[in-house]
């Protein structure tokens, strides 16, 4: 029952997020969907994720808010996109009218069928000696996704870098040599 | 099921900020919103009703352990998240240094 | 001999240079970072072409059981002939846009942050190419995505950084697309082992979930291969990257992490109904026709070339969406031929673009007499996109047109027809401008592009030229390998499987 | 670090964060070693490490000591850091496959017991750390660089 309200708070906290014009706000509003989530991991039983998730986003709000605070910003001003509005929500309509009804043929709520998962809740311990059966998934039975996790946040640091670096060309007078 | 509706209505929230925003942080924060819900309907695929963290006790052996793999995976797909999302805030950053707005509609130097 | 282990190399290697060359870049010689990148280059290249031939003789597929569990428990590497095929696109490309690239990135600051985020973007695209699970798949399709996203903004100037930023956002919402569909597949079967997930899904039928997760697909792999109503970004991207990075992005990127991805889940896993054809043909189609009518306004060389992938990348998808052999044969037949005669044009227009620094074509002329090489390799690069017989362009466009004709789709026919006439007018344009006339004065001293860029180009060529051959009986096995792993559907489980299980 | 108010926070800020800090960093290195027995793992407790160093930067402005640390220095730790993740996977070659665990599983409950996984969580934590910790940086530094011309 709580999952449902906390999910209603993160729908609200979300469109404050969206739609409110000062951008500060709307990225602390991101950040209180953000802890929503966590809480919601910690309900499902994930604690590996509650810690990952609170620690993330208190980074990424760290970043937003260095991004968004001392610019000398104007309020958001509103554009009337009058078609874009009706196509995002026209596209919106159908997408959840036809998930909803995906929906209907997932396992319900609660019983997840865990076939492949047996063997890891089973022998998951006596294989890899991990107890954290979440670690021994990704350290040892899937450990190649975590090496391409590593990858993936290696690439985005040096494309930081790469994107934030001062001269992105050599100044046209160094570039013909003739 | 009504959980997972709640979801993707949060999904679409997100989508709705990214293609209706014209403000390039509202843009971020929409894509910020579209990786929570998509990490949230997977775990939510992956919770068994009264079941415990998928972590060894000591002594006894736990019965009904909820899904690891959701939360493998939706590990690995935080910390993509936050790599987009660092990587995103940096290009608007340096954007907001060459064209000085963050409004998505003046920032139409491309032809065509 | 058969023993699978090479097949850890492909994405072994490319991770390896990219950390190494990260951390010893700027203390090592930028000749010695040049050399290194194009001998791990090479070697991926050779380790593709071993891997063709050790399918060739063993027959069936190897599977590389990493961490020594049994598929469905961990994750397996499946080599056969579809994945072989594309590696050896990839790997041909990525050599000569690496040697291109050693001479070109010249004109850009920080060369080894460059290579470190080249190899990432191969590494990620190999590593889609070989991987047998699905979730996997996903992981190395976003290190190449965000790999290409900073590679797209890596001269930092203003447009550069708005392409790469809308680029950056549509692949973000194409992805999330990806991740929702991957999360319904395995909330349905439980399980992410490409095989195992198209054996369970074997025995559900007729639900709505599926449909609804193929739509979600297309949509999210649609996007990553610019089918017209998602193209928006690549008109943007391709021009404003460095040009080695836009002939990477237009020659393999969109068809690794688009084509192969979606026609890899669609036929093997979800298993092709002729609903999912009839899509993927009309908006083959539709792409094909819109993309060439923009891009006969265009004047700006790299706008124009991005907008011809597009409607080459019609084409691809109009031959796979016919679903008969001859269609799957010409539409990969395409998908190669594109990969080659596309890059080569875009490693053109960066040659022209690092020889007078515009890109636009009403203020280039004459270039022919100062410019000879590139001239040349542009014109068999044109004479090849646009279908002309010796090259290898017309037979991969002659089969598709062929195949539409035996399938008794006319009007498909028709529509390739005239796309191929629109693209040679464009083409046509584009010589004329750029190479025939008189030379301008303020152009009269530009040299000829340095060794290595030439080098490039004219191997490229010389594949455009002998591309044909693909198809002589005693190499047609590298294309029919392809093609069976795509007929055969969901047949794909039970060979992965059998072969894990040894 | 003697408190001039000219950077970083007040003096309250400061103080507090003399004692935190150091904390933070603890709490991080716990839940990276003990990745394998209770939650958390390489990722949390690499973040947890840079966010620590994050706050320093916070509380104590630009000029604190650890803001000198050189990009160049940050950039060749994560590298390094991805380069021992990969060769704890090539590890695995020696036992046979590609991402083999080797080392011998130890005693469950024990903290050196999981064979490769304790190292794979040390590098990977070491990695995402300083490579976060590197972004700050780098969004810090331009700042700075950008007001001083």
């Amino acid at each position: 029952m709580e999952l449902h309200l906390l999910l209603l708070f993160m729908i609200f906290a979300a469109i404050v997020a969206v739609e409110v014009k000062d951008l500060l706000s709307s990225v602390i509003g991101v950040g209180a969907v953000g802890f929503a989530l966590c809480l919601a991991f910690l309900i499902l039983k994930a604690p590996d994720l509650a810690i990952t998730q609170l620690v993330v986003e208190i980074l990424c709000l760290i970043i937003l808010i260095r991004a968004t605070i001392n610019k000398d910003l104007p309020l958001v001003i509103e554009g009337r996109w009058v078609f874009n509005t009706f196509a995002t929500l026209a596209f919106v309509a159908v997408f959840l009218f036809f998930a909803f009804h995906a929906l209907k043929e997932l396992p319900s709520f609660g019983d997840p069928i865990m076939s492949v998962v047996k063997r890891y809740i089973a022998q998951g311990k006596a294989e890899t000696g991990a107890v954290n059966l979440v670690t021994a998934v990704i350290l040892d039975f899937r450990a190649y996704d975590t090496l391409g996790e590593a990858t993936v946040l290696f690439a985005s640091v040096i494309g930081i870098m790469a994107v934030l670096r001062r001269p992105g060309r050599k100044k046209i007078e160094e570039k013909n040599h003739d | 099921m009504t959980l997972y509706f709640l979801c993707l209505v949060l999904f679409c929230i997100g989508l709705y900020g990214v293609l209706r925003k014209r403000n390039i942080v509202k843009i971020i924060i929409g894509i910020g919103i579209i990786e929570y819900s998509m990490n949230l309907f997977f775990v939510l695929l992956g919770y068994k009703l009264h079941g415990r963290a998928p972590i060894d006790a000591q002594n006894q052996d736990i019965l009904n352990m909820v899904d690891p793999i959701p939360q493998a995976l939706v590990l690995t797909s935080i910390v993509i998240g936050l790599g987009i999302t660092a990587l995103l805030i940096s290009i608007a950053i340096r954007i907001y240094d060459k064209y000085g707005t963050f409004d998505i509609t003046k920032i139409k130097r491309l032809k065509g | 001999m058969s023993n699978p282990i090479f097949i850890t190399y492909f994405v072994i290697i490319p991770l390896f240079a990219a950390f190494f060359i990260s951390l010893a870049g700027k203390y090592i010689k930028r000749l010695y970072v040049d050399a290194i990148s194009s001998v791990f280059c090479f070697l991926l290249l050779v380790f593709s072409l071993y891997g063709v031939n050790v399918l060739h003789k063993l027959g069936g597929v190897l599977v590389y059981k990493i961490g020594g569990w049994v598929p469905p428990f961990g994750i397996c590497m499946v080599l056969d002939g579809l994945s072989s095929f594309m590696l050896v696109t990839v790997n041909l490309v990525a050599f000569f846009i690496c040697v291109y690239s050693v001479s070109y990135m010249e004109k850009y600051t920080d060369k080894p942050k460059f290579f470190t985020l080249f190899f990432l973007m191969l590494a990620g695209m190999n590593g889609l190419v070989v991987t047998g699970d699905l979730f996997n798949l996903f992981v190395f399709l976003e290190i190449a995505s965000i790999a290409s996203y900073a590679l797209v903004a890596f001269g930092t100037e203003a447009e550069e950084l708005e392409a790469s930023f809308k680029y950056a956002i549509m692949g973000t919402v194409a992805s999330s697309f990806i991740f929702i569909g991957i999360a319904f597949l395995y909330g349905f079967t439980s399980t992410l082992n490409m095989a195992d997930m198209a054996r369970v899904l074997t025995t559900k039928t007729n639900t709505l979930l599926l449909p609804f997760t193929a739509v979600l697909f297309l949509m999210g792999f649609g996007l990553k291969a610019a089918l017209v109503p998602f193209h928006a970004w690549l008109p943007d991207a391709h021009p404003s990257a460095p040009a080695s990075i836009s002939a990477m992005l237009s020659g393999v990127l969109i068809k690794t992490l688009g084509v192969y991805a979606m026609i890899r889940i669609f036929f093997n896993i979800l298993g092709i109904t002729n609903i999912y054809l009839s899509a993927m043909m009309f908006l083959g189609g539709l792409s094909l026709i819109t993309a060439v009518i923009l891009a006969l306004s265009q004047w700006d060389l790299k706008r124009l070339l991005a907008y011809h992938s597009i409607s080459q990348i019609g084409y691809i998808f109009l031959g796979i969406g016919l679903g008969t052999p001859l269609g799957i044969l010409g539409g990969l037949l395409h998908l190669f031929n594109h990969s080659v005669f596309k890059s080569l044009l875009f490693l053109n227009s960066g040659a022209i673009d690092y020889a007078i620094n515009t890109r636009d074509l009403k203020e280039m002329s004459g270039l022919k007499e100062k410019m000879p090489v590139t001239a040349n390799t542009n014109l068999i690069a044109s004479m090849s996109i646009a279908g002309i017989p010796p090259f290898n362009g017309f037979f991969s466009k002659f089969i598709i047109i062929l195949a539409c004709i035996q399938k008794g789709f006319m009007g498909y026919a028709l529509v390739a027809v005239i796309g191929s006439l629109l693209t040679l007018s464009s083409f046509m344009k584009v010589q004329k401008y750029a190479f025939l006339g008189e030379l301008k004065e303020k152009y009269k001293n530009i040299k000829e592009v340095p060794m290595a860029m030439k080098v490039s180009m004219v191997g490229l060529a010389l594949i455009c030229i002998f591309g044909g051959f693909m198809l002589l009986p005693s190499l047609k096995f590298f294309l029919n390998s392809a093609v069976n792993v795509l007929l055969e559907g969901r047949g794909y489980a039970q060979v992965v499987l059998e072969a894990a299980a040894k | 670090m003697i408190d001039n108010p000219k950077n970083g926070m007040s003096l309250l800020v400061k103080t507090i964060t003399r004692i935190t800090v150091g904390l933070i960093l603890l709490f991080g290195i716990y839940i990276v070693l003990h990745g394998h027995l209770s939650p958390g793992g390489g990722f949390a407790g690499g973040v947890i490490v840079a966010l620590s160093l994050v706050h320093l930067i916070l509380a104590f402005g630009r000029e604190a000591k650890v803001a000198k640390i050189s990009m160049n220095l940050a950039s060749n730790l994560e590298s390094l850091g991805a380069l021992m993740f990969l060769s704890v996977a090539l590890l695995g070659f020696l036992g046979g496959t590609f991402f083999l665990n080797v080392l011998n599983k130890g005693l469950p409950f024990k903290l050196f017991s999981a064979g490769t996984i304790p190292f794979s969580n040390i590098s990977i934590s070491i990695k995402v750390g300083v490579g976060l910790f590197a972004i700050f940086l780098a969004l810090i530094i331009l700042e700075g660089t950008k007001r001083k011309r």
